[in-house]
């Protein structure tokens, strides 16, 4: 076992086991906290992987923007209590059964189509630092930056409409 | 570390990322706090991410990369919307309980 | 010349028509009819050019004007075809038809409408010669429908009151039950024969080898129900009676001389088609009989003047279809002519009585009219005479040479014909002795008003009066100047004989008899006795059910009307409520299903993503597993 | 020059008068339909001078869709129908007040350009769009203008526009696989389409079903009666003077030359549908209360005998049917006019509520006469000349065809005449019964023109229809 094999398997304990707590604490906030951890976890992965920018803007995204929202939103409702009424048993059964269900399914799928996932490489060319993230996306993806951008202001304008108070109507 | 995935292998990471994903669908399917699910939408957002990486180191490539990128970049516009409705929701009829959000009804 | 002349002799009644349809309201009453009086003696004047011109030549006229529908195994033009046959049916109509418009003039004067009337009677005019000259059977059937519209129009002439249009629309749909046989024989004719033009056809049926004696015989058949409605015989006869609603010239020119004789038209004209089917010809005699027989017993106790001669006319009618039957198309046609004058003068006769009375029709409040209507009754007289088959008189000679022709083919059909001729004597001189004899039985007031018809009345009676005296003499026995006419039209009579032998003579004196008798009965029981027939509720016995008709007007609304109208209300109210629901069926089996299928949507997010991971489970396996 | 011509005049058309506000609107409307007239008229000029006024260009390539206008003489036929009928038809509205007019005029020109298209379509997919969007503004047309008690109109519209759906769908569904066997939906290809009898079958009951219920062919006629009532009179006639005889137009041009066999096979089920629709039709119309609705059980009748005339594959059965379609547009348009006149004035279409008007305006009635007669086929009106045809054909079948469908000149005269008889003679009214304006009787006055014209000269129509007949009966017969 290598270290880095070791780094992965801890890693990904604590993705899994943050992922799981997240769904099962009963307090919306333990929960953003859970999910933060985890979001922290995956970036460990994208450092496992070399890919350092990536890493980062997954941190500052997610962990920073996506979580305080999150965070906000659940003060802002005064979600603290732990107020969620339990699932009926058939409810909790089926999700089980579905989660089973779409595991079993999706590693079968991988198991089966293996051989078509083909060799891999290593040629040692630069593929993702920040230099060549930077030239890919200005290139080749110009235009959908361009409507990355433009989707990002609609989504402002709209959560900004969405959330103004309406005045009563009279 | 440019050969990683020699060490660790990218079963592995399908593996993690399959899991990862089915927890996502576990939590939507079990919870019905609206947050929660959203944070489980979240969660499948990221398996999808991680593989996209596994992938894109796998193939050497900087368009997985590239993809992740956009994926956040929707999700981070999801997350806005989708809390400002759910804010709005929540002053409209108090609760954020997906069992009481019954409108679609048929 | 010839093409410019006949399109004057037919288009200038439509002229007439339309002016008096148009202008006929501001032109004034006595315009419109002297119009309507003028466009017909013109043609009238172009028929006797005609008539001048194939006395010489012997040659019909053929015109073709336009080409009118395209069949895919022919062409039918639209087409005029004089020969002798349809000029000699050209003068009476027009001749008559001239007179007839001339008595209108005064007889119509009263009312509101009488612009009208001349238009419709122009139309008739047009579409009867329309009938006659069209050189094909289509042609001729525009003519047919068209003086059926008319007869509908002017029989419906007083539209306020309901019975009379009651009438009129049952004298249309008994007429167009008829028009669907003749237009049936229409088709077999052409599918048979690949044309319909009379002159081509007559062609085709003497070429023709092998003759499909079965579609021929249905063919004829089919003309032969054409000819029952129009010539109103039994079946479809009840019409005519009904018909004498409309204004009386209208019954004189229409229902008794010209329209009602189209029948018989049409048969002369297909002559050659029917000498080729025996059976059918049996059944036209067979039929023409029993109509004369069931008309003049019904005619014998009606008490109204103008169904009296109704039934006269049918039963005459039948006499006519009796000899057609029996294959004298020349004796039909002579009786025809000669029925067409006495007839007419009889209908305008008991027009002028009308006038004189103000409408009544009743018999029973007439009488003694004799004094005060000279003129009237003794044209009417004179008719009666020749009517009942009094020797000279026009009528003893057709008449005669029917039954000689009837006495010939079958005796049981000439005694039938013979009964026939005594009850039309008895009735007509009833008519006779009830209007103008003996005292006058009406309202002090209408004898106040009793008068004489004004000279354009009286002078079309005169004239008819005198054709019916003398009409006879185109067709002496033995010496007939009609057959030697009609030679190039009917062929069979170059080969028959007409010679006068004992039997003529016996039976001649025998119908002479007969009708002496029945004069003589009729005077006895009306004259000398005075009996005034009872009134309607009295009359009982065998007599009464003549007196209904034999109650074959409810008959038919029993057995036809009742059940169309019983069916149409019941497919009203139950068959098309029946389909409606299967369709609103489905529409409701639609609705509980998905009645069903909407509990599914419950609007619960967690069943739904539940649903949705079981699919997209199912999807995934079936595209990356199933192979 | 092409017949695009005229589609695009009749959308530019409908439009123009929906922006024209509701005053303008009937103007422009009957502007722009009069000028479709005229370039229908020219195009016929260059038709008849031997000139290709068809039209085909590639539009979808996959699937392999083109936008195909065929104008040979049927369509050309058809195609006049619609562009003199339409100016005469929102002529005879002019006496009406509509509220939002300009929208209801807007309609009516563009269901005349969906009418046009589906007459001119020779390519599957287009055909079927057209055939569709025809429907969709007469179904508004009806719900928002008609008359009588919202409620049951609705119902009344809504079950015709379900009913017509569905059918149309299985029509699409023979489509989608004429399409999978020929790999095109061009009229040419499908007519070389070799089918087995089975196969045949289908496609032709399919079709029928579609046509069957446009028409409409008893048992499949239960919407009419009450849409023709409750549908505003210029619906009622778009609806019974052109729509219905897109069923019948494709029954010619799709469905025989396509399913031929199974067109020959089963003949005498399907003229025997027709005779018993002619038979229904009319005795049902003998005791009608509703004016509009005799007219429309009428009309079942007479389309009952067009539909039995096609499917005898006779050249005179075609024929006839198409001069009879022809006809009967022109009749039933007066006629559902003549019924809007009294409406105008008496306030109702009850026939027991009418009568007498024969005194009030004896104008008014001669035209009517003319209508009812020209209906029961009076020798001399353009019906005579399509029913004569049309009988002769089905005799050529059977003697007795033709004896039951002859039953309608028996039967439509006495119904009609009983009509004529209640609504027009009789008593004078003591209602008013204003004397028809002059706009009113040029609109009838057309229409008797054109009933005696033809019925008297069919020639230039019958040349006209009668080489694109025979190419199709060619066709029909290739097996």
């Amino acid at each position: 076992m290598s270290i880095v094999l070791i780094l992965f398997c801890v890693l990904s304990a604590v993705t899994l086991a943050t992922a799981f707590l997240t769904i099962f604490s009963k307090n919306p906030i333990h929960s953003a906290i859970y999910l933060v951890i985890c979001f922290f976890s995956i970036a460990g992965h994208y450092l496992l992987m070399n890919s350092q920018f990536l890493a980062i803007v997954h941190v500052i995204v997610y962990s920073g923007a996506i979580m305080i929202l999150f965070l906000f939103t659940i003060m802002l409702m005064n979600l603290n209590k732990e107020n969620e009424v339990h699932k009926p048993r058939i409810t909790r059964l089926g999700a089980i059964v579905s989660f089973c269900l779409i595991c079993f399914v999706l590693i079968l799928i991988f198991i089966n189509s293996n051989p078509i996932v083909g060799e891999y490489i290593t040629t040692g060319e630069d593929f993702q630092s920040i230099k060549v993230l930077g030239k890919v996306l200005l290139n080749e993806y110009m235009v959908p930056f361009e409507y990355a951008s433009i989707l990002l202001l609609v989504a402002m304008i709209g959560t900004v409409l969405l959330s103004k108070k309406e005045k009563l109507e009279k | 570390m440019n050969n990683i995935l020699n060490q660790i292998g990218i079963e592995n990471y399908i593996f993690l990322c399959v899991i990862l994903f089915c927890i996502g669908v576990f939590g939507v399917l079990y919870r019905r706090n609206a947050i929660i699910v959203f944070m489980s939408i979240e969660i499948m957002l990221n398996a999808v991410n991680l593989l996209f990486v596994a992938f894109s180191t796998y193939h050497q490539d900087a368009q997985g990369q590239i993809f992740v990128f956009f994926s956040m970049a929707v999700a981070a516009a999801e997350v806005a919307v989708g809390l400002a409705i759910l804010v709005s929701i929540f002053r409209n009829s108090g609760t954020i309980d997906v069992a009481n959000l019954k409108n679609l009804k048929g | 010349m010839d093409t410019n002349l006949a399109l004057v002799l037919l288009l200038t009644p439509l002229l007439g028509f339309l002016i008096n349809v148009f202008f006929g309201k501001q032109l004034g009453k006595s315009v419109s009819g002297t119009i309507g009086t003028f466009t017909v003696a013109i043609s009238f004047v172009v028929s006797i050019y005609f008539f001048l011109q194939i006395n010489q030549t012997k040659q019909p006229v053929t015109i073709h004007i336009f080409d009118w529908i395209t069949i895919s195994n022919f062409n039918v033009g639209f087409g005029l075809l004089l020969d002798q046959l349809s000029i000699l049916w050209l003068l009476f109509v027009t001749g008559i038809g001239s007179l007839i418009h001339l008595y209108s003039i005064s007889y119509m004067h009263d009312d509101e409408n009488m612009h009208k009337f001349f238009a419709y009677l122009n139309l008739f005019v047009f579409f009867m010669i329309t009938l006659v000259i069209g050189s094909n059977l289509l042609v001729m059937f525009i003519g047919w429908e068209g003086v059926g519209l008319c007869s509908y129009l002017l029989i419906g002439f007083w539209h306020k009151n309901q019975e009379y249009n009651d009438a009129a629309k049952k004298a249309f749909i008994m007429n167009r039950i008829g028009d669907l046989g003749l237009l049936i024989g229409i088709f077999i004719l052409g599918v048979l024969f690949s044309t319909v033009d009379f002159t081509t056809l007559k062609t085709s049926i003497e070429t023709t080898t092998t003759i499909n004696s079965y579609w021929i015989g249905t063919a004829a058949f089919a003309l032969f129900i054409g000819a029952c409605g129009k010539s109103a015989q039994i079946p479809l006869y009840t019409w005519l009676p009904d018909a004498m609603a409309g204004p009386t010239p209208v019954s004189a020119l229409i229902h008794a001389a010209t329209m009602v004789t189209a029948g018989i038209f049409m048969v002369s004209r297909l002559n050659f088609l029917f000498d080729l089917v025996p059976n059918i010809q049996n059944i036209i005699a067979v039929v023409g009989a029993i109509t004369a027989l069931v008309a003049a017993t019904i005619g014998l106790v009606q008490n109204d003047i103008k169904k009296v001669l109704a039934y006269s006319t049918v039963s005459q009618l039948g006499l006519m279809f009796l000899a057609l039957g029996v294959g004298a198309y020349e004796v039909a046609i002579f009786h025809v002519i000669t029925h067409a004058f006495f007839k007419a003068c009889l209908f305008l006769g008991s027009g002028s009585v009308i006038h004189a009375l103000h409408g009544e029709q009743d018999m029973r409040k007439m009488g003694g009219l004799k004094k005060v209507m000279p003129i009237t009754y003794l044209t009417m007289l004179v008719s009666s005479l020749a009517i009942s088959g009094v020797p000279l008189f026009s009528g003893f000679f057709s008449k005669d040479e029917i039954l000689l022709v009837a006495f010939e083919h079958s005796i049981p059909l000439w005694i039938i014909a013979s009964i026939a001729s005594i009850m039309t004597a008895f009735y007509m001189f009833r008519l006779m002795f009830l209007t103008f004899f003996n005292t006058f039985r009406g309202t002090e007031e209408q004898k106040h008003h009793l008068h004489e018809s004004p000279s354009l009345i009286t002078f079309p009676l005169i004239v008819l009066a005198i054709l019916a005296t003398f009409g006879g003499l185109i067709s002496l026995p033995g010496h007939s100047w009609l057959n030697d006419y009609l030679t190039p039209v009917l062929p069979k009579l170059a080969a028959a004989e007409h010679h006068l032998d004992t039997t003529a003579y016996i039976l001649m004196t025998i119908a002479v008899i007969g009708g002496i008798v029945g004069i003589v009965l009729a005077y006895v029981k009306y004259n000398k006795r005075n009996t005034v027939p009872v009134s309607d509720e009295a009359i009982i016995g065998f007599s009464k059910v003549l007196y209904n008709k034999y109650y074959v007007d409810e008959a038919y609304t029993v057995l036809f009307v009742n059940p169309i109208n019983a069916l149409s209300r019941f497919f009203r109210d139950y068959i098309e409520t029946f389909i409606s629901s299967l369709i609103f069926g489905l529409g409701k089996v639609t609705i509980a299903l998905s009645a069903q299928g909407r509990k599914v949507h419950n609007g619960s997010i967690g069943l739904y993503l539940f649903v949705f991971v079981i699919g997209i489970c199912a999807i995934i396996s079936y595209l990356f597993l199933a192979q | 020059m092409n017949v695009t011509l005229i589609l695009i005049l009749l959308l530019v058309g409908s439009f123009a008068t929906y922006l024209a506000g509701d005053k303008l609107a009937s103007k422009v409307a009957l502007f722009f339909s009069v000028l479709a007239l005229g370039s229908s008229i020219v195009l016929l000029n260059h038709f008849n001078a031997g000139e290709n006024i068809s039209f085909i260009s590639q539009w979808i390539t996959q699937p392999n869709i083109s936008f195909a206008l065929k104008a040979d003489g049927l369509s050309l036929a058809m195609l006049l129908l619609t562009t003199v009928l339409t100016p005469l038809i929102i002529f005879s509205s002019f006496g009406n007040e509509y509220k939002n007019s300009k929208s209801f005029y807007a309609l009516i020109l563009f269901m005349a350009f969906a009418m046009v298209g589906t007459f001119l379509a020779a390519d599957g997919l287009l055909y079927y769009i057209f055939w569709e969007l025809a429907l969709i503004p007469i179904y508004f047309i009806a719900l928002l203008w008609g008359n009588g008690d919202a409620e049951d109109r609705k119902k009344a519209v809504v079950k015709f526009f379900i009913y017509t759906l569905a059918g149309s769908l299985f029509m699409l569904v023979g489509f989608v696989y004429l399409y999978q066997k020929a790999g095109s939906l061009l009229l040419d290809d499908l007519y070389k389409l070799q089918l087995s009898d089975a196969e045949q079958l289908w496609i032709f009951l399919g079709f029928f079903l579609a046509y069957a219920i446009k028409i409409p062919i008893i048992p499949f006629h239960t919407w009419q009666a009450k849409v023709y009532q409750k549908a505003p009179t210029v619906g009622t006639m778009l609806l019974s003077g052109i729509m219905l005889k897109m069923g019948l137009y494709s029954i010619i041009r799709w469905q025989l030359p396509i399913a031929p066999l199974a067109a020959k096979q089963y003949l005498f089920i399907f003229v025997g549908l027709g005779i018993a629709g002619v038979v229904y039709g009319s005795i049902v119309a003998l005791r009608q209360k509703d004016l509009k609705k005799l007219l429309a059980y009428s009309s079942l009748a007479h389309v009952g005998l067009i539909a039995a005339a096609t499917y005898t594959l006779t050249l005179d059965g075609l024929r006839g049917a198409v001069l009879q379609m022809i006809a009967h547009g022109f009749v039933v348009v007066g006629l559902f006019f003549a019924a809007e006149i009294i409406f105008r004035r008496y306030e109702t279409r009850i026939i027991a509520e009418m009568g007498g008007i024969r005194t009030q305006s004896p104008k008014f009635t001669s035209m009517f006469m003319i209508l009812v007669l020209a209906s029961v086929a009076l020798p001399s009106t353009f019906n005579f000349i399509g029913e004569f045809t049309v009988l002769y054909s089905l005799f050529q079948i059977n003697i007795w065809f033709a004896i039951l469908g002859g039953t309608t000149i028996i039967l439509g005269a006495y119904y009609m005449l009983k009509m004529f008889q209640h609504v027009m003679l009789g008593e004078t009214n003591k209602k008013v019964f204003a004397d028809v304006t002059i706009s009113e009787a040029l609109s009838m006055i057309i229409i008797i023109v054109v009933l005696f014209f033809f019925g008297m000269y069919p020639k230039p129509i019958t040349d006209l229809i009668t080489p694109s007949l025979e190419n199709i009966l060619t066709i029909i017969n290739r097996n």
